[in-house]
Order: structure tokens, then C-alpha cells, then sequence
């Protein structure tokens, strides 16, 4: 039972798994649901590359995947992906970012993207705060909480950034905790499949930052049960009132696959029109 | 590089779409760009061309994601090329940074304006020749090439793809609003005589310690999508890619490797423009569109017996130290001419100080053309 | 069968409170990074059901249905 | 020729920039001559003063700049009010007989004037030809370009549909400056 | 400025956090920052203490978004200072370019980390000395003070505000992650006898055109919300403020006059520390916390009787041309340590190598302090 | 008829009233709209500033308006904006921007400000282009334009801003066109009073650049005739089918006054907090 | 009464096109600038809704309600 | 005294920082000396090696990196193994005896080593104190501060709530150096 054994998607690593991430760290579990999507799919990894920014989330794909990965500036993850993509419409290309490198840094390439459509996959690792700097207050942390820059609480709503991306077009949209590892896993999957951008949500423990804020200090358990006890499907939440889905997190896929013409595609038109209106 | 006596067109065009046309030429086959004054023509152009030549263009949200936009495409394995003026190209630094640190070849066009901040978008300046060099932060090495004329936007265009592909880094070319809308006739070469560079690519994935990086010889590069897993960071990497960023001598390797680099390989890249330096007693130090004032005034000068020459860096990135050295042995006095406030003086001074007396001389009014008088009236003082 | 790699675990427990048949426990030992490692306690009724697999964010368990 | 510089001034709209091209692309692309065309713009973009400089050489030219121009044309009052001192002594002057009071005229210059506003829209009932009345005017008064080389370039810089107004225009212009 | 004898406080801090209660000593009460690696903790620290001192404590969307709120609230008319590491400046170098350009008080904390690119967070290197003076586009001219150790961080980030104040322009506390994260004895001046400078203001409003602007002699600065009527832009202005953005020779004239704002100044501004310099036959030229390693160096060379000094400038901006020529003349060597690649080196040479020879020395490793070893070894060649 | 008169608007210009726009343009009936909100609420103009970014729109304000106005860099005037808001919590400022500015590299400030509901006015002049530069397209120029930089047709979907501005947060959102000049005053008089981040959205003439899109060159009345006839009221939109409202301008109220804490306000609450918890 | 300052005019004609009761016009002259400006052409049927006023991107036109 | 130079090091979690901050707030806000604290971080910000330094003096420290350490603090086998040749000749090195294995030492120092770890486990059922049992320990055996300081600063530094535990482990340390 203690024998060691190689781990099923040990072949997606470039070397040892070994993740420096603290101890029970949603991350690791992110990291599994897209390399269980891939396997699900059955697609070749070599045909996927992967941007990632700065931030703990930022280390999920760089340098542990065994693929091509990008891993660059705070908050542009999204426009470097956009012009790998541009350049090489065949491969699969998904940006894993934090909350702050979304939505903080990154809003305006975050919201673009949306607007463009552009065949991307992105994972937004959703801990509500910043990781990686040591518990600063992110635009998606719960209003009202005390962390290392509001000390007295904070006083800025945050974002509910599944609603920001269908607002700005997003054609795929999914929220999910790292309690739904497995629907994660599935919606991650079809998200590979849409032809489109697609925005995965995910609602993860940051057991020592966040669990700072919230007085769980490293406990990972207490915070996946949470989310186990305060998920409510997107279905189910529809039917009920505002002050009733209020504490809740509401999970599930907001938007399936919209068909809505694709950026890449799209410049494939432009170039035939250019051709053959040269040609004329 | 150009071999002007065949073309195969002959045109009237304005700087920034020579520009634009030599980018084509060079084989750039992906632009990203926001609009600016006065480098918005290249976009508008190859809004339309890119596509005829199976390229992209996109015009991004800001001049960030643009940059990031032509780092991207440069991984997928393509030749890039953004254009902006001054106030982009401090929205730039950041990614500028990671295009040097990650060694990725593009281009990038500015094409100065009256600054600092929002300035004068349509007045003529070289504000920017500093900046190209030391906007982002840390030590690192950067190539700028400044043009004077319609022709050398298209030459020096290509020149900048080439040196950008066979060094990896990003190049600048550093030209400014009077140049960039200026028409002059441009002839184009015959593609099949051009001679264009491409990147030393890695050919087969070499094992999880492959080096990528960090070679004063030019590193092969990956390109994505082939199964080469590059493994890229912007953070401070050893030779395979591998982020390490607590050792210090690290980090001293990956800085001086990448300045070395471009520095071991200086008289390959830098280029030079001498005209009547030969016996000449006082050079003229000039670049871009400031050094057809110099030429006018060599001219003057040279019918009224003064012994004048013409010094005129093409590459003003890296700073062609040792050949200012060596100008400065053969010359009494070097005057520097600058269209602002003398940026390349101290270094300049620093190179030949040794050797002869050297003078900065900005004009008399910032973001005009020198009159030639002006200049023939220092030189006249200094003889 | 349910293999788990001590090293890699960080202790963190996660795999104990998803396994829906409660039969993972915290050993008494430490690892060399001193932390508890999580145990199999009854084997028997262990479903494969890969929730101590899957969640772990240290990629320390592997659960392999063949070889039960 | 040794190197001639002209400025053409106005203001926004009345196409003094296109007249430089299509003088410069005459000169450079088909009369084998060298040619260099700069301009500078008012202090906002929208409808101010209109500067623009060419110069054209048989010899390479090295500074690009008309800072004393050989030929001046002046098609509105503040343009005309603010070159005329760089107009070189003895050069040509060329302005519009209703647009521009030329007032005193202290310089000892050849100065031409012609309504090439008034006869556009009299002649062609299309304003926007002026430019091109003006064009012909000063290829045939000074005789920087052939009239092969204007004809190309204008064919290469304007769509087929309006050319031959265009072309009629220039002729006439040229016609004004033959009688006048 | 400071009159250390009479201390009202004694405390054992990190540099970070001496730095934000030197702000808050200086009478700042406007802080907007992004977190970064190593300057977090300043923002950590005014994060509670703004409020507690009727102040306002912003964590902005980026660091564009930070530069941009100060120079805002200056505006409002008060003190107000952000803090980063070189990856935010580069983001920031548009607006700091319009600080500049609107002449806008301000202090801009960069705790210097590995570079280029994201580099190495926490490693200690001076790569950011000419980002700070050339990053943003065009001539302009900037004041930057470097630290060596938590009581400067204190300090020097006071006379910064003072400096910001009476200049009316940004000014740099240029210090890095060792400094930052060191913890030293800093002592608290009382606030009665600490001298803080306010900002000329305009006191009635004087008419549309009304001089606030482009005075070398600074121009009174109104302050909005009372009836001032301020008129400011970042484009090409009049001395009242108003825009014209075709004319050469108001830009030209917003330029020098601006740089003239601060180059008349700089004996005012100029700070240096000078030891053992008086028979110096080799001084040794350093800044920030390099300059600690220098004086160890002096200390150990000066009981082997070797004749050296050192020689530091506070104010790294504007660079110390003038004290650099005087010394020139006093020593027949100097040597320029920098945990960089020599980034001051050609502005030192170009000053100073008509009277003596100078010399570059980087440390062996860059992103660690020198051993005094080192640079004796170096004194020892020259000698 | 025909003397000269003084307009009844004069007194808020700091000299002769003179705008450098084109015939036509949108730009001088959105100021008109502006000033004449602060003639009817008879507020002190000392008491406002402006603040606006680079574009022919940030030119409404700079230089003409005779009180406090700062004329920033392209895209940032929110930023500005806060900083200034924060310090000067009594002064009203008002921020004008273009639709480029405000959306394309503006965006990531505009969702942050609407998130932070801080009393600032924005008036979003939304000509569907950048008109400065030349006619560029804008991330609100109608899908499929042919702009100078889109010349085979724009293939990004533009923003719906009024949405965007919701889903981040805004308090108080409206949209009109030129044409409403009547409801855009009133609007502009109620954002003003809103207690919190208004945003208003104006569909403008640009008859030279967007005139050059829509084959309307430097036709100023036929756009806002289009306005008029494309209007439609959001109330009466909601009972329409999508199809029905396709090729509708969607005009009016969105949120109209939603009561939330507002920043400057929060900030002067945490200071009394911050200085009784020192005293303890 | 209705005001229009010629020479503020750029001529756009959104005035002439937004008044309800459809009395103003172009004059055949023009103004400075060189283009047409409008004038009223049937001053009784005026209702002083001031719609030409408010409309005018140029602020020339005033409409002043007290000295009809 | 002159100049002591003491490095701590051992991995993230130790609280080897919050031991050197004390002991630089003690000696130079209490004990009228100067004191540096420096810091260096592991490769990654989570776990990683930490190592602190800390220079003591009576005069200003000019120079503030502890090249040459004359005091070796090393709690972990790795932190011992990458500093123990840094450590002057004739300097003290303190180790904690269950988690370094000094093996052969070949350098002439004073050794001690005690099971502050474990002690802290077993004495005070809570392995977060054996920082202070470690500092205690070190300061006895030092003298690098007085008692008197040393408990002042921690009472600046530590909550209320948990100083009687820490004081209690910092008087354990001591007692145990001067027994051992
Ligand atoms: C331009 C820039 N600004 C700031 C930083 C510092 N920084 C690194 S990661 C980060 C935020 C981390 O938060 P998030 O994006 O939510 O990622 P997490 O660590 O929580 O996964 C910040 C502010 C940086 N690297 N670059
Ligand atoms: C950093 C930067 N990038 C680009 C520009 C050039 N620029 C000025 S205005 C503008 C866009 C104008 O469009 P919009 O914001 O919609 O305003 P409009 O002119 O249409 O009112 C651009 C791209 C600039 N000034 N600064
Ligand atoms: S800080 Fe938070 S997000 Fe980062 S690795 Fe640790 S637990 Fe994960
Ligand atoms: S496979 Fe399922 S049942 Fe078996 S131990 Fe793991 S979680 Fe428990
Ligand atoms: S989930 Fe993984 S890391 Fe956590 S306790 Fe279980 S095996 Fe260890
Ligand atoms: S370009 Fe368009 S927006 Fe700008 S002034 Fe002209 S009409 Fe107005
Ligand atoms: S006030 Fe009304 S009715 Fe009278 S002219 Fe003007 S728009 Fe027409
Ligand atoms: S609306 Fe104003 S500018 Fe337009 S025609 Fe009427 S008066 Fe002239
Ligand atoms: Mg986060
Ligand atoms: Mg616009």
C-alpha cells in the first residue's frame, strides 16, 4: 500500500511530480482535473501548449508539464496566449491564472479575450486572494474581509467573474469548487472541445493565505467541506431568491458552447477573402 | 544585405509604409499594434497586407497585450513585428523585459514623437533613444537600428527581422514622426536577392535538460506545437529553462550571458556610416534623420576647405563604443548632434574622452531639423 | 488497490475526509518532512472509487483497479 | 535642375497634400528625378493649417527640409500671411486670386494668381478639383514634372472612377498658366 | 532634516517598514500601491497606519492604475507615494513621464529586485538606476535618493517628500530587496523638529492665464477644489497650461524648462557622503547599500595604509556631474562599484576621465554585496 | 437673428467657446448636455472637476471647462480620477472619456471603478471608433465594420458597455444617443447626485471617421437620424423579442440609483475605526 | 428669440434638421470658416423649444425665451 | 564586543526569523548595542531553507552580510551541511541533536547540540516553542544580550496571549545551557 508507484498522469510531467506548493493546496488538485481531461480526451499533449503568469497558480503547468509552457509576466497570460494562438491556430492552448492575475492585472486582456472569442482554454484558480504575495486582498475577495492590505476589513465588492465573462462575451462559462473535482474535470474537458474562448472558474483552497482571512489557517479539509456544504448548482440557484443563494457559491456551467464565429477561424477567412480580392 | 541596383519596383512612399513593406519583405507574418500618432500608418497598412500574405494582424486592446501578442506568435514559430511611438513603448517595458530575458526575436517600431508624456504626437524629436535601451528594468542588451529616409524604414526593416532571428532578441527600430511620414522614392529588392535570416531552431527534442537558452552563441530555440517542450519563464532560468530564483550566481550567469550575447557579437551587428572621416580634423556624431543635416552641413563645410566629416551610427544599440574609440584617434573634436537634449553624449564622451575633446550640440530649437549653419557654426568655433 | 507515496504527501488530509468510505487514517509516524501520512485502515471495503486519488494535491496517491 | 523646393500651404481639406504626392511620385517614379515630400500639421488634426514641402533634384537629395523654398503657392490668407517671408528672392509665387490678398508686396518674386477655388466650382461644379487646377497650373508654370509623368502618377493615385475629372482639371489648370 | 540627536522613538525595523513610517512622519497621506516582491511590506504596514492618521490607503487594480491615483490625489493636494519593484516602474513609466511633464509632487518607492523580467524576487541587485531616469519617453530629468539602510529608508523617504515638494516633480527612494528586508535600529526625529517642505501653492485664482507652469523657479501649484481653475494636461503646454502641440518652440521650451527646473537646483538637491576623500589617491565611487561594502573596504585599506575614500552619492538623480568632475580633479583614480553592470559607469567616465582615470568594478557576483576583498584587490591593482 | 449674443452656457468656459472638433460632431451636444445638468441642479461649477484622457472626447472639458480640469493619458482618467476623488471626497469630479479609452485600453480601470463604487460621474462618449487617430476600430465599432484597420470587416464582437458596466458593479448606468440630448441632461443631473460609480453611455456622431465607416461621410444629421429612429427604450425592449431589438440602439436607464456603500465614504468609516481602535 | 453666431457655425445643419416646426435653413452665403449657416425663416411659428440650441455641437445658436 | 556575527538557519516554519528579530530588537533598542538582521529567502516563498543573520556590536556595523559567521545556529541537516564551512575557525556552532548529524567535524569549533525539537514536543506539547528554547539556549551560551532585554523584546514582539509560554521556553533554553 506504501509502495511507491508511478502516478497514472506522471507521464504529462517533464520530471518527478513534485509541486512546491504548501500542503493541501487547491492547485494540485486543479492540476489533476486538467490532466485527467486531457486523458479523458485522449488528445496527443504534444498538441497542447500552456501560458501561465506569475502567482501560485502560475506553477501549475511551468516547468512541472511535459509539454510546451509559457510562463510570463503578472496578469498577461491571456494576451501572450493570443498571439501563440494566432501563430499556431492547431494546437490547444490554455492559460492557467490566479484570481489577481485575471481580474487584478489582468482584467482588460481577461475581458477582451471574452469579446474575441478566441479558441483559448482558461483556468482561473479562484483562492480569492493573492497567493503567492502573501494574502493581499484580490478583486474576488468576499467583501468585508480582513486580510494583510485591509486590515480593517475590505471595502471593495469583488468581481463575480463568471458574470464579467458572459458579460463580455465569453462563449463558455463554467464555475466550479475543487469539491467538484469531477464535474471540473468534465466541463474542463468540453472546454478543450469548444471551439471558442471558455472560462473556467475555480473556487480553490488557499489554505494558508486565505485560510488566514478566514481564520482556517492550514486547514484544507475545513475549507473543501465548506465548499461542499455552500455549492448550490447554477439549475437549483435559478429557482431561488437572491437572500437564499446569498452565502452560497453557485457552481456549474453557465454558458455550455455558444456558437459564435472563432478569431482564429475567422482570420483564416480574412485570408482567403485578401487573396482573392488581390487576385481580382 | 540589400542589393538596390536590381529592384524590382520602384515606388513614392512614406516612411512608416516602407516600413511596413519591409516587414513583409522580411517575412513577417504576424502584427499586433494599437494606434498611435504618428506610427499609426504601419498599422493601417498592414491591416490589409498581412492577411494577402497569409499573415495576421491584430489590433489589440492596448500596446501591453500587443507586445505580448508578437512575443506569443514569435513562440509559435513566426516572425513579429509591433509599431507604436513613445507613450507604448513605456507601456511595453514589462514584456519588453521578458522578450530579452526570454530571448525571443520581434520587432518593434517606434516611431518617436514630441515627449515627455503625451507631448506633441506629430512634432519630430529623438526622445526615445534612451529609453529603447534602458526603459525596463535590470541590466540587459538591446539592438536599435535609426533610419533617415523612406528606404532605410524598409531597409533597416528587415535588417531588424534579420538581426532579431539570428540574435533572438528583440530589435527596435528607432525612427520618428518626420521620417516615419516622410515620402521619398523606395526601391524594392528582388525577393530572390534578399537575403533574410532565420532563427536557429531546435530541431528534436533533446531530453528535460535540452539547453535553450543562455548561450553567447545564439541557443537553438523551440518552436511550440512541434513536441519540443520548451520550457519558457521569464523568471530567472538556468541554460534548460528551469526557473531558479534564489541563487545569486544564477541569476550573474543569466544576465551576463544574455548581455554577452548580444556584446561578443557587437562588429557583426553594428554598423556604421563614415563619410568624409578620412582626413577630416572634426566628425560630426549623428544618427537618424539628424544625420542628413550633418551630411548637408559636410557638404557646406567641406566647399568652404573645413575639414569635416560625418560619423553616423546605423545601429545606435549596442553603442559602438570601440568604434567611437578609434574615431577619436583620428580626430580633433567629435560634436555630437542630437535631436534632444545630447542622450547618447555621455556615452559618446565616456568612449572617446581619452582622445579628443567632445562636444554635445543640441538644436537650437528641440523637434526641428538642424539648420546646417548651426552645425557649421560650431564647428567653426571648435577649428 | 491503493498505493500511497509517504514522501510526496504533505499531510494535509484531504484524502481521509473524501474517501466516502472512511478508511484512510493518519499514521503515527512522520515523514522526513515531518508531517503524518495517511493510511489505508480496511482495505476490504475500499470501492476504488479514486476520491483519495484525485484529490490529492500532491499527486501521493494512486489508486489502480486491476490489481485489487 | 539642381534642387528645387516648393511649399504648398492652406488649409485642411483643399488637398494640398495629395497635389505634393502626386508631384513627388511624378518626379521620383517616373521622371527619374529625385523627389522628397515632408508636411507638417496644425496644432490639432482636424481642419487646421496644411504645410507641405517637396523637393524635387536631379541629384540625391541629403536634407529633406524646404527652409527657404524656390516656389511658394499659397491657396488661403493665413497660409500666405505666414511664408511668404521664407519665399526666396527672385522665386515664384503662386497663390488664389480670391482667397489670398497678397496685399504690399515688397519681395522681388514672379507672382502668379489664378480663382482656382472660383473656376472649380464654376468650371467643374466640384470644389475638390481646385487642387488639381492648382497642380496643373504650377507643373505648367514651373516645369518641375512632363506632363507623362504627372498623368501616370495621378492614374496611380486615384481610382479609375474620378481620374478623368481629375485629369481634365489638371489640363485646365495647365491651359490658365499657358494664357496667363 | 533630521536631528537624530533628540529622538522621540527608538525602534528595530525592517527598511520596508521604516519607509512607511517615514512617509507618514513626511505627512503623506495618500498611498496607492500593487503588492510586489520585495516592497509588499510597505503597503502591508499603510495599509492599517494610513487610516490611523486620517489618510487613505488604495491596493489598485495594477500599478499603472497606482502612479496614476497619486499623481490624482496630489492633485487634491496631498502628499502621496507609491512603492513596487522594478516590474511595476516599468508599468508605471507612462505616468510617471505625465508626472513629470504635469509637474506633480510625488514619491515613487522602487525596492529593487533581480532582473530583467520577472527575474529573481528577493535576490539584491541595482539594475533599476537608469529605468528610473530614462524609462519613460522623451528628455526629462528625475531626483532619486538611494538608501543603505533601514534608518535612510526612513529618512530618505522624508526628503523625498520635501524634495517632491519643492520641486514639484516625482522623486525615486531608490532601494532593493536587501535594504527593504533589513532590520536595523531606526531612530524617530520628533515630528516638532523634523523641517517638511509644502508645496508652493497658488493662493487666488489669477486669471485664465494665470503662470502655473514651467517656471525654473517652480510655478505655484494650484490645488483643485478651490476655485483655481487648474488647467493641466500631459500634452505640449503653455506656462498657463494650456495646449499646443504643433508649435517646436513651446516644446522645446517645456522641455529645457522643465529640465532647467532641476538642473538649476541641483546644488540644493545634490547629496553626497564623502569618507576619507581628503587624501584620497583612489576614491571609490558607490551608492545604496553597495556604498556599506565600500566604507568596510576604506575601513580595512585605510589600516594597511592605502590613501582611498569613497565617495556616495545620495542623489543618484539628477547625476552628480559637477562633484563627480571635482573629485576627478582631487584623486588620481576612481573606481565605480555598482551591483549592476556598470549602469553609472559611463556618466562617471564622461565626467571625470579628463582629470583621472576611472574604472568600472561589478562585483564578481551580481545580486550579492561585494567582499571588501574584492574591491581592495582592485585598489591594489591601480595603486 | 443673427447678432452676436452671449450663450447662456458662456460662463462655464474659461474663454471664447470654441471647440476644434469637426461639423457635426457628437462631442459639443454631450457637453451641452453636461453643463446644462449643472444649470439645472444650480450646483457651484468651483466645486466640480474634470477629468478626461486622451481622444477627441477628453477634449470636452480640456481646456475649455473654467474649473479644475486634468487631461491625462490615454485610458487612465479613471485611475486619475480615483486618486483625486479620494483626496478631494467634496469636489464632484467627472470623468469624459471615448469608447477606446474607456474599453479598449481603459477597460481594466472602468470594470475596477465600477466594482469600487466610488462616487465618480463618467460620461462614456461611445462613437463606435477611435476618432483622433483615424478611424480605427473601437471594441464598440458594430461587428463586421470596415475601419481603417479592419479593411475586410471587424471579426471581434464589440462590448456592450451599459452590460459590462452592470456586471462589474456599477450603481447607476444609462445609455442614450445624441439624439436623447433631453433624457441625457436628466440622466447626467441624477449621475451626478448618485451617491456612487454612475456610467453613462452616449452613442455619438463621428461624421468624419465613423462617418467614413457607414458611407455617411461628414454626415452629422443623417447619423443622428438613424439615432432617432433606432432608439428604443429599454422598457420597451424587455417585451421584444432579441430578434426585434437586433438592430436596435437599447436606450435608457439601466440601474438607476442602487444603494451601496461608496467608497470615499467607506474610507472616511475606516478612518474613525482606525483611530478609536488606536485609542484602546 | 433665436440667436445664431455665424461665424461659431461649422455649417453641420443638425439645427435646421431638429427644429420641430422646420423654419430654419441655410443661407446661400457663407460664413468665414466658408460654410453655410443656417437662419430663421419663419420667426412666428417659433416655439422657443430650444431643441436648436441644445442641439448645436458649436454653441452658436441661443435661444433666449424672455425677449421674444 | 566587538563585531559577533551569527547565522540561523533551517527550513521555513522554524521560526529561526523570528529568533534573530528578537534578538536584534533586544540588543539594539535594549541593549544599547547595534544590531543588523538580515535575511535570505529559499528558492520557492513555501517551505523552502531559510537563513537569517544577525550581527551584534557595540560599534556601527558598517558592513551588514555575515560572510564568516562566528555563530553557527543550524536546525536542519541541510542548513548544516550548506554553512558549516562559512563558520570561523574557533566560532560556536549549535545544532538541534535529533535533526543534524554533524558527522566528523574536522574544524576546530565549540559545539553544542540539544533537542530543542523534541523538547519542545515533550516539555511543552507544542513544537512552535522550540524556537525560544533554542533561543534561550543560545543566549546563555553567548551572552550575545541580557535576560533583561531579551524579555522585553519579546514582550514587544508576541501577543499578549502567548508571552508566558514563550518566556517560559526561552528560561527552559537557558537552563538547559547552563546544565549542559
Ligand atoms: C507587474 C507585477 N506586479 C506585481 C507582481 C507581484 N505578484 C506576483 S503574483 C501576484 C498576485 C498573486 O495572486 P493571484 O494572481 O491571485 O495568484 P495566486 O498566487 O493567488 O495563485 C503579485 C501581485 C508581479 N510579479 N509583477
Ligand atoms: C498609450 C497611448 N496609446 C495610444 C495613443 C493614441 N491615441 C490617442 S486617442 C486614441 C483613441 C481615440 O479613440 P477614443 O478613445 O474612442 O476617443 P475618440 O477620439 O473617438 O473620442 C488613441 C489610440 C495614445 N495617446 N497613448
Ligand atoms: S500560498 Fe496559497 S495558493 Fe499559494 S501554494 Fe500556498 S496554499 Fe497554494
Ligand atoms: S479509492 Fe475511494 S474508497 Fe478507496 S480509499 Fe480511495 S477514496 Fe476511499
Ligand atoms: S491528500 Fe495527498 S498530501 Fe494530503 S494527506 Fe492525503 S496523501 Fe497526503
Ligand atoms: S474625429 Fe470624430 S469624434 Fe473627433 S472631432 Fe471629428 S467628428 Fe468628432
Ligand atoms: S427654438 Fe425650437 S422651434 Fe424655435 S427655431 Fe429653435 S428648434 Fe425651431
Ligand atoms: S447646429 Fe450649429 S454648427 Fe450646425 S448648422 Fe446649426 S448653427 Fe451651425
Ligand atoms: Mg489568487
Ligand atoms: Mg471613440
Amino acid at each position: 500500500m506504501e509502495k511507491k508507484i508511478n502516478h497514472p498522469l506522471q507521464k504529462y510531467f517533464r520530471g518527478p511530480i513534485n509541486y512546491t506548493t504548501c500542503p493541501g493546496c487547491g492547485n494540485g488538485i486543479i492540476s489533476q482535473a486538467i490532466l485527467w481531461a486531457i486523458e479523458d480526451l485522449a488528445m496527443d499533449f504534444d498538441k497542447f501548449a500552456f501560458v501561465s503568469g506569475i502567482g501560485c497558480s502560475g506553477w501549475i503547468p511551468s516547468p512541472s508539464y511535459n509539454t510546451d509552457v509559457l510562463h510570463v509576466t503578472h496578469g498577461r497570460s491571456i494576451a501572450f496566449a493570443t498571439g501563440l494562438k494566432l501563430a499556431t491556430p492547431n494546437i490547444k492552448v490554455i492559460v492557467t491564472a490566479g484570481d489577481g492575475d485575471t481580474s487584478a492585472i489582468g482584467g482588460n486582456h481577461f475581458i477582451h479575450a471574452c469579446r474575441r472569442n478566441i479558441d483559448l482554454t482558461m483556468i482561473c484558480v479562484n483562492n480569492q486572494i493573492y497567493g503567492m504575495t502573501g494574502g493581499q486582498v484580490a478583486p474576488s475577495t468576499p467583501y468585508h474581509s480582513k486580510t494583510t492590505t485591509t486590515p480593517y476589513g475590505s471595502i471593495e465588492r469583488p468581481f463575480d467573474l463568471s458574470q464579467v465573462a458572459i458579460s463580455a462575451g465569453a462563449t463558455m462559462v463554467a464555475r466550479w469548487t475543487t469539491f467538484q473535482a469531477r464535474q471540473l474535470r468534465k466541463s474542463i474537458a468540453k472546454a478543450i472541445l469548444h471551439n471558442g474562448f471558455s472560462f473556467i472558474e475555480i473556487i480553490s483552497q488557499c489554505p494558508v493565505q486565505y485560510g488566514k482571512v478566514i481564520g482556517k489557517r492550514n486547514n484544507a479539509v475545513d475549507m473543501l467541506m465548506d465548499y461542499k456544504n455552500r455549492s448550490i448548482n447554477v439549475r437549483k440557484a435559478k429557482k431561488l431568491s437572491p437572500d437564499e443563494v446569498k452565502d452560497k457559491i453557485v457552481v456549474g456551467e453557465f454558458i455550455e458552447d455558444k456558437q459564435v464565429p472563432e478569431l482564429t477561424q475567422e482570420v483564416k477567412r480574412l485570408r482567403k477573402e485578401a487573396v482573392s480580392r488581390c487576385q481580382k | 544585405m540589400i542589393n538596390n541596383s536590381k529592384t524590382n519596383k520602384t515606388d513614392f512612399l512614406q516612411g512608416n509604409i516602407a516600413c511596413a513593406e519591409g516587414a513583409i519583405m522580411a517575412g513577417c507574418k504576424f502584427f499586433a499594434g494599437y494606434p498611435i500618432t504618428p506610427a499609426s500608418e504601419i498599422a493601417h497598412h498592414l491591416s490589409k497586407r498581412m492577411f494577402e500574405v497569409d499573415g495576421t494582424f491584430i489590433q489589440t486592446e492596448d500596446e501591453i497585450a500587443a507586445i505580448a501578442n508578437i512575443v506569443g506568435a514569435s513562440w509559435g514559430g513566426v516572425k513579429s513585428m509591433t509599431a507604436t511611438s513613445g507613450p507604448g513603448i513605456s507601456l511595453m517595458q514589462e514584456n519588453i523585459g521578458l522578450a530579452v530575458a526570454t530571448e525571443t526575436p520581434c520587432v518593434i517600431v517606434n516611431v518617436q514623437r514630441g515627449a515627455p508624456s503625451t507631448g506633441s504626437p506629430s512634432v519630430h524629436l529623438q526622445g526615445d533613444i534612451l529609453q529603447s535601451k534602458f526603459g525596463s528594468q535590470g541590466d540587459y542588451q538591446i539592438i536599435a537600428l535609426a533610419p533617415a529616409s523612406p528606404q532605410e524604414m524598409f531597409d533597416f526593416t528587415i535588417k531588424a527581422f534579420n538581426l532579431a532571428e539570428q540574435f533572438r532578441t528583440p530589435v527596435f527600430v528607432l525612427s520618428d514622426s518626420l521620417v516615419g511620414h516622410m515620402r521619398e522614392r523606395v526601391n524594392f529588392p528582388l525577393q530572390e536577392e534578399l537575403i533574410l535570416s532565420e532563427r536557429k531552431k531546435l530541431e528534436h527534442y533533446q531530453g528535460i535538460h535540452q539547453k535553450i537558452f543562455l548561450d553567447e552563441e545564439v541557443a537553438p530555440m523551440p518552436v511550440f506545437g512541434k513536441g519540443l517542450k520548451a520550457n519558457i519563464t521569464g523568471s530567472t532560468h538556468k541554460e534548460d529553462g528551469f526557473r531558479n530564483v534564489s541563487d545569486p550566481k544564477i541569476m550573474d550567469n543569466a544576465i551576463k550571458k544574455l548581455t554577452n550575447k548580444i556584446l561578443k557579437h557587437k562588429e557583426e551587428i553594428i554598423e556604421i556610416n563614415e563619410h568624409e572621416i578620412d582626413d577630416a580634423e572634426v566628425a560630426i556624431l549623428s544618427y537618424g534623420l539628424t544625420s542628413r543635416a550633418v551630411l548637408e552641413t559636410v557638404k557646406i563645410a567641406r566647399k568652404n576647405g573645413i575639414k569635416v566629416g560625418s560619423f553616423r551610427p546605423i545601429t545606435v544599440w549596442p553603442f559602438p563604443e570601440e568604434e567611437v574609440e578609434k574615431l577619436s584617434r583620428r580626430v580633433k573634436t567629435i560634436i555630437v548632434c542630437e535631436n534632444n537634449l545630447g542622450q547618447l553624449f555621455p556615452f559618446v564622451k565616456s568612449a572617446a574622452c581619452e582622445h579628443c575633446k567632445v562636444i554635445s550640440l543640441p538644436p537650437k530649437v528641440l523637434g526641428t531639423l538642424y539648420y546646417p549653419e548651426e552645425i557649421l557654426e560650431k564647428i567653426k568655433e571648435v577649428i | 488497490m491503493v498505493y500511497i507515496d509517504k514522501e510526496a504527501c504533505k499531510g494535509c488530509g484531504i484524502c481521509i475526509s473524501v474517501c466516502p468510505k472512511n478508511i484512510l487514517a493518519f499514521t503515527k509516524d512522520l515523514n522526513q518532512k515531518g508531517v503524518p501520512y495517511p493510511k489505508m485502515i480496511d482495505e476490504d471495503k475500499c470501492t476504488l472509487c479514486e476520491n483519495c486519488m484525485i484529490y490529492c494535491p500532491d499527486f501521493a496517491v494512486v489508486v489502480k483497479k486491476d490489481d485489487k | 535642375m539642381s534642387e528645387i523646393g516648393v511649399r504648398l500651404s492652406g488649409i485642411g481639406g483643399q488637398g494640398v497634400v495629395l497635389a505634393s504626392i502626386i508631384l513627388g511620385r511624378a518626379a521620383s517614379v517616373y521622371d527619374n528625378l529625385y523627389a522628397v515630400q515632408t508636411q507638417t500639421y496644425g496644432s490639432d488634426m482636424r481642419g487646421g493649417d496644411v504645410c507641405t514641402e517637396i523637393i524635387v533634384s536631379e541629384k540625391e537629395i541629403v536634407y529633406p527640409i524646404v527652409n527657404t523654398p524656390d516656389i511658394l503657392i499659397a491657396i488661403a490668407q493665413k497660409a500666405f500671411d505666414q511664408h511668404i517671408t521664407d519665399l526666396k528672392e527672385g522665386g515664384i509665387l503662386i497663390t488664389d486670386k480670391d482667397l489670398v490678398n497678397v496685399g504690399n508686396l515688397t519681395k522681388n518674386v514672379n507672382h502668379y494668381s489664378e480663382e482656382f477655388n472660383k473656376k472649380a466650382i464654376d468650371d467643374f461644379n466640384e470644389k475638390r478639383v481646385s487642387n488639381m487646377i492648382m497642380l496643373g497650373f504650377v507643373v505648367e508654370k514651373t516645369k518641375l514634372i512632363t506632363y507623362e509623368a504627372l498623368e501616370k502618377a495621378i492614374a496611380d493615385l486615384l481610382s479609375p472612377r474620378i481620374f478623368d475629372l481629375n485629369k481634365k482639371a489638371i489640363d485646365f489648370g495647365m491651359k490658365l498658366a499657358s494664357t496667363n
